[in-house]
């Protein structure tokens, strides 16, 4: 159906959508305007709105970040775009030390109502360096959101909450999943909030958590599951900063199990901190210990090797049965 | 092997056509004619009693680190010319993106001078009142602020506002990627920016020839296809021709300019540093016969436009209004615990709101 | 007694042998010269050893992590100084792409054999921005090495075998015990392992983590604790990165309770990784769910406040007693 | 209100004076006196048949991108001329830290073909092989690598040796502070570094004039206090005497130089790319008239240096190779398991050696 979208075009319709509604909602980044981004995010938005709301920028990853910060403080509504998740490194020190201080560091009389977008994460044999998935390093800084989308559905809505939020979003964009599924977007303008999980499907025996990309392989997992008469509550945490602990208490408290999934590296993860609030909270309703599904602690494997590292189906499965098995 | 084309003079370093601009020299006397303007003298002496004034709040600063009534404090003294003239130069529409060590500027933009001392106190309230405008706070991650700058001047751009933003940076900032990355947008894209570097010829311990291989840190503007200007830092009257019209050109939309403001830091680099670890009192001592108050007042005394007496009078009345200010920032008490979580997100998340509750029975007020 | 003493010239001394004994040791970063660092952790090495081992460079972090990683593939063993960890973010892209991934991108060809110091941490009343302790952010990063000491013995040993290292070591150095505590050092050229925790008291009734400063708070409740009658086994992780769960396995695994304690934010920290591993490995073993005692979740507060943002002996003793009587 | 400086001139650009080097028009007629080496002829020819084979090698990879044999490739086409130079002109010791588009100047210094196909397949072991000596791999983050070049011709420095590093990137790195923080260090340090810009007019989409508004890129380097200059980037000659004498006046210690090479990406950015969707047609036309292979081609033929039937005997050669380096490549086998983790520290700490058993299992090879 044509008016159905994929992930990619949902992005783009909440820009297109954003922009219409706000002359404030400006685009920068790296081949965003004539070229419509790499991956086609930015799609004729440049010829819609003009050059004085789509900006080429320069090519210089630090800049984009700080000037996003300085055009925020002047009350406009940037949306930067950072190419690939990898060059977001150089971001780093104007995301920790001002975007996500602003606020707090003048008391509210200045704020930044930006939204830095980068798609990220492995799988579609890109180039070294164009798989990374670090949202846990941004996760950790006090001021920021980290915000995923899982879907066409979830990333029209989140987007455009992303967009109207007060504060810096970080809004990473799973490309594994940006043409793997068309949706029908909901109505313009309607939005998601950025402070819940979303439950995919609700079950019984185990909570299973995840995000982004890997939300497809866990859904093939609650189907195999399904299949073997396990049920599986799966739930697509969505907003990983702040947390809504939350939803995934009240689902780990009713079936007493939960398996955590997610693509990066195991260690210091987002994955371990979702799974201490567990533990912590739940200790002695816990049937079984929270497992994690991860990535291994190394460098995404260039790609001839990259299927082996993102955790699949099967890895799922087992977890889950492993964690339905204990004690 | 090649030709050596080197011998020809191939490798020759790039010419250096930077303009320097003086029109005081260190004892006061005019180097060629004066604009009109300080011809006349009263902003002249506008300028004079303001780097006065910034000069004993300063002093008053350092004195209150030594006491123990507040923290590590970068003082200004030496340095005051460039901030008095940005300071009376920019309009209130306009966007100062200051450094560290902007204390004159921050003043006549209307900042109170109880939230620089509450600022420098450890408190961020200090960066919240009213008189910043939409000025930004003092940065501290060196030029940093510069990507600010253009992204303020875009913003402007993109409104249509006839707004100039201005930022300042020392000498070592000028290495930083930020500040050049930033200069090379405000080149592509024309912006309504003004760069101006204090070039205090230290970035604490590191002397300026080690800081840049370049004959002068204006023309980094080049590589931007900025034009670019060394202006004497410590003469009122050529930074006022300097800053004065590259803020005007700006505002028409003529686009950017680097402006380097050579003048010296002549204390430590903090109350924390001990400059005389690294640094040569022969240069300091020379620095002093070169500094922009004893400069300014010379010429104003030999002009007859300022006496002693007014002198008398003026410190009197500025001692007593930086009292005032002592007093107010010595009386602002603590921060509530709303004050640490309340504006880290305009709503408080759920997460925060418990651990707010937290910090709040362990302070022992509910 | 003269020849005892304190954690930063504890690095001092280390620094001088390792270039007294390797004409490889470099030293780099800014006013680490004639100004001897900020904290003088550099002093009098420009004179003993030279400008070319001992370089001021141009102030520009971005820049200094690069040409270390230059330096360090060309065999060279430097060792860079960023001033204090709030300027470290702009280093992030060349430590993740870089410093940590050379060895692994060339299988071995070239490798990284660099430290990169840092003072870390809050507690002494410096500038906005300098009193960050993000230590979690390197942790997640496959490749590094994530070393902090706690005392100065533990700074000399663990400093020179960083050195040693082939591979790169992020050191952060607690500043807020630069001074506290002098110690005799060692037998010069000792070396400390980095792949183990050290337990620093023997205990029965509960495991006490952290590191870095904390050490000290923690330190101080196990005194108090002992007055108490509670027997209390306290952990030195020093190495974060690759982290000995070992070590704090088998305490807790004796104790049956442990307590995390660390300044950084804590969601998404250190504490988390570990408190997740123990729940995992641990769950049927353990009396009492895990507890950190912890940084809040909000940007370390200027001065005037930070102390009650910094973890105090006071809730670490609470923790502990909370921990005890559960269930 | 300031007396308008500007209208007297004081914020004019600053003059460019870099000088642009040529000696082969686009036709390949000379437009000045040719070096000595250059009227012998036979290192040009070795110019030339490195051009051709890096060309043909380039087609073949991305013959094999379209046949889903290889991954997402960015194409040298084009621009063959600064690398062949380099290339040649390097010592072995010397230390090359490219970007990714490099392949003629990677072939010369030694690497194997089938280890750069073995890259772009996707593939850390094609940046392993013995070839590159101890030169860099390439490198995506863009302009990162400038740093490592300052820091390897730093520890040349360091330990006396007569060493020089050269480094390449391209016209949109220039605009990333990382390649100007490297500019400033060599700069003040006066090292051994060579930094070619090789600029093919687009940086992906974005063009050049939407780079960087200064007249030359060259000039970037003043700032920084260092030599700069413009050298047609598809003329052989021009590049051999520009790089060659930089090379050198760096191994004798004279410092660095900023080298912009004018060339054009004839080819898309990458195989991912479709530079259709925004540029001119007609801009493309008129580069393929100016291109580096055939205007020596031109040169060679005119000059009895280079037959048709050399050419034609070349070309099966250059094409055996090729298909050599494709057989190779292709027969590669997967990576062990080993090989992903065994290189993140020299020696493989436990935790990861539990996860390397966990990831064997899954493969189902314990
Ligand atoms: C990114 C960053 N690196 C290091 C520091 C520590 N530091 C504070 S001031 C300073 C020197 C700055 O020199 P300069 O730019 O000349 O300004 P000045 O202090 O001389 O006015 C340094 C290195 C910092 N604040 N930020
Ligand atoms: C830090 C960083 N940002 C963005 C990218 C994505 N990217 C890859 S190539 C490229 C353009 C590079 O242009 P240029 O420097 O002119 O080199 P060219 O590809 O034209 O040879 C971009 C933006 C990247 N690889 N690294
Ligand atoms: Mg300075
Ligand atoms: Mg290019």
């Amino acid at each position: 159906m044509s008016d159905k979208k994929t992930l990619v075009e949902a992005v783009n319709t909440a820009l297109d959508h954003a922009m219409a509604d706000d002359k404030d909602v400006v685009l920068l980044g790296e081949d965003i305007g004539a070229n419509g981004g790499v991956f086609r995010a930015t799609q004729d938005l440049k010829s819609k709105y003009g050059l004085k709301r789509v900006m080429d920028t320069p090519l210089a990853e630090t800049l984009i970040a700080g000037m996003t910060v300085g055009m925020a403080a002047q009350g406009l509504k940037p949306v930067a775009e950072i190419q690939f998740m990898g060059f977001i490194f150089a971001c780093m020190e104007q995301l920790v030390t001002h975007a996500a201080r602003m606020r707090n560091r003048t008391r509210g009389r200045l704020s930044c109502p930006m939204v830095l977008r980068a798609p990220f994460g492995g799988g579609i044999h890109a180039p070294e360096h164009h798989s990374e998935s670090t949202e846990a390093l941004l996760a950790h800084i006090p001021g920021l959101r980290v915000v995923i989308p899982s879907s066409p559905v979830r990333a029209y809505g989140l987007l455009r909450s992303a967009i109207d939020s007060p504060d810096p979003v970080i809004f990473l964009e799973p490309k594994r999943i940006y043409r793997v599924q068309k949706q029908t977007l909901p109505e313009t303008g309607s939005r998601l909030p950025l402070d819940t999980c979303f439950t995919l499907r609700e079950g019984s025996d185990v909570t299973l958590v995840t995000w982004g990309a890997c939300v497809r392989e866990c859904q093939e997992a609650c189907n195999t599951l399904a299949e073997q008469g396990v049920s599986v509550e799966l739930i697509d945490v969505a907003t990983i900063k702040p947390l809504d602990m939350e939803t995934i208490l009240a689902s780990t408290r009713k079936t007493g199990r939960c398996v955590i999934v997610h693509e990066a590296a195991r260690s210091f993860g987002v994955g371990a901190e979702i799974a201490a609030r567990i533990f912590e909270d739940l200790f002695f309703e816990l049937k079984a210990p929270v497992k994690r599904v991860a990535g291994y602690d190394i460098t995404m494997p260039y790609y001839r090797m990259e299927e082996h590292y993102i955790p699949d189906h099967k890895r799922i499965v087992i977890a889950i049965h492993d964690c339905l098995t204990e004690p | 092997m090649p030709t050596t084309l080197d011998g020809g003079g191939l490798f020759r370093v790039h010419e250096s056509d930077i303009p320097f601009v003086c029109y005081l020299d260190a004892n006061g006397q005019p180097t060629q004619p004066l604009p009109g303007w300080a011809e006349e003298g009263s902003l002249l002496v506008d300028y004079y009693k303001a780097m006065v004034k910034a000069r004993e709040a300063d002093r008053k600063a350092i004195a209150m680190q030594r006491t123990g009534v507040m923290g590590t404090y970068p003082s200004c003294l030496g340095q005051e010319a460039p901030g008095v003239v940005y300071g009376k130069q920019l309009k209130k529409e306009d966007v100062l993106v200051p450094y560290y060590r902007d204390l004159p500027g921050q003043l006549l933009r209307g900042v109170e001078l109880s939230d620089i001392y509450l600022y420098w106190g450890g408190d961020e309230r200090g960066s919240a009142g009213p008189g910043y405008g939409q000025d930004f706070p003092n940065c501290v991650p060196i030029a940093t602020q510069a990507g600010h700058a253009v992204g303020v001047a875009s913003a402007f751009r993109i409104r249509d506002e006839h707004r100039v933003a201005l930022t300042t940076c020392g000498d070592g900032a000028t290495s930083k990627g930020d500040f050049l990355e930033a200069l090379n947008l405000a080149g592509v894209w024309q912006l309504p920016v003004v760069f101006l570097v204090v070039n205090n010829q230290w970035a604490i311990s590191v002397p300026r020839p080690i800081q840049c291989g370049a004959p002068t840190l204006a023309q980094k503007g080049a590589g931007a296809g900025l034009p670019c200007v060394q202006v004497d830092g410590n003469d009122v009257i050529a930074l006022h021709e300097v800053i004065g019209s590259a803020i005007e050109r700006a505002r028409q939309g003529k686009g950017s300019v680097v402006i380097e403001a050579i003048t010296y830091r002549l204390g430590d680099h903090t109350t924390a540093d001990d400059a005389t670890r690294y640094r040569d009192s022969e240069e300091v001592r020379k620095a002093w016969s070169e500094e922009p108050v004893k400069r300014l007042q010379t010429y104003l005394h030999n002009r007859g436009l300022w006496s002693p007496e007014q002198e008398q009078a003026y410190l009197e009345q500025v001692k007593l209004e930086i009292q005032q200010a002592v007093e107010i920032y010595q009386k602002t008490p603590l921060p509530q615990v709303d004050d640490l979580f309340d504006y880290h997100y305009k709503d408080l998340p759920a997460g925060l709101r418990r651990q707010k509750e937290e910090m709040q029975g362990g302070l022992g007020h509910e």
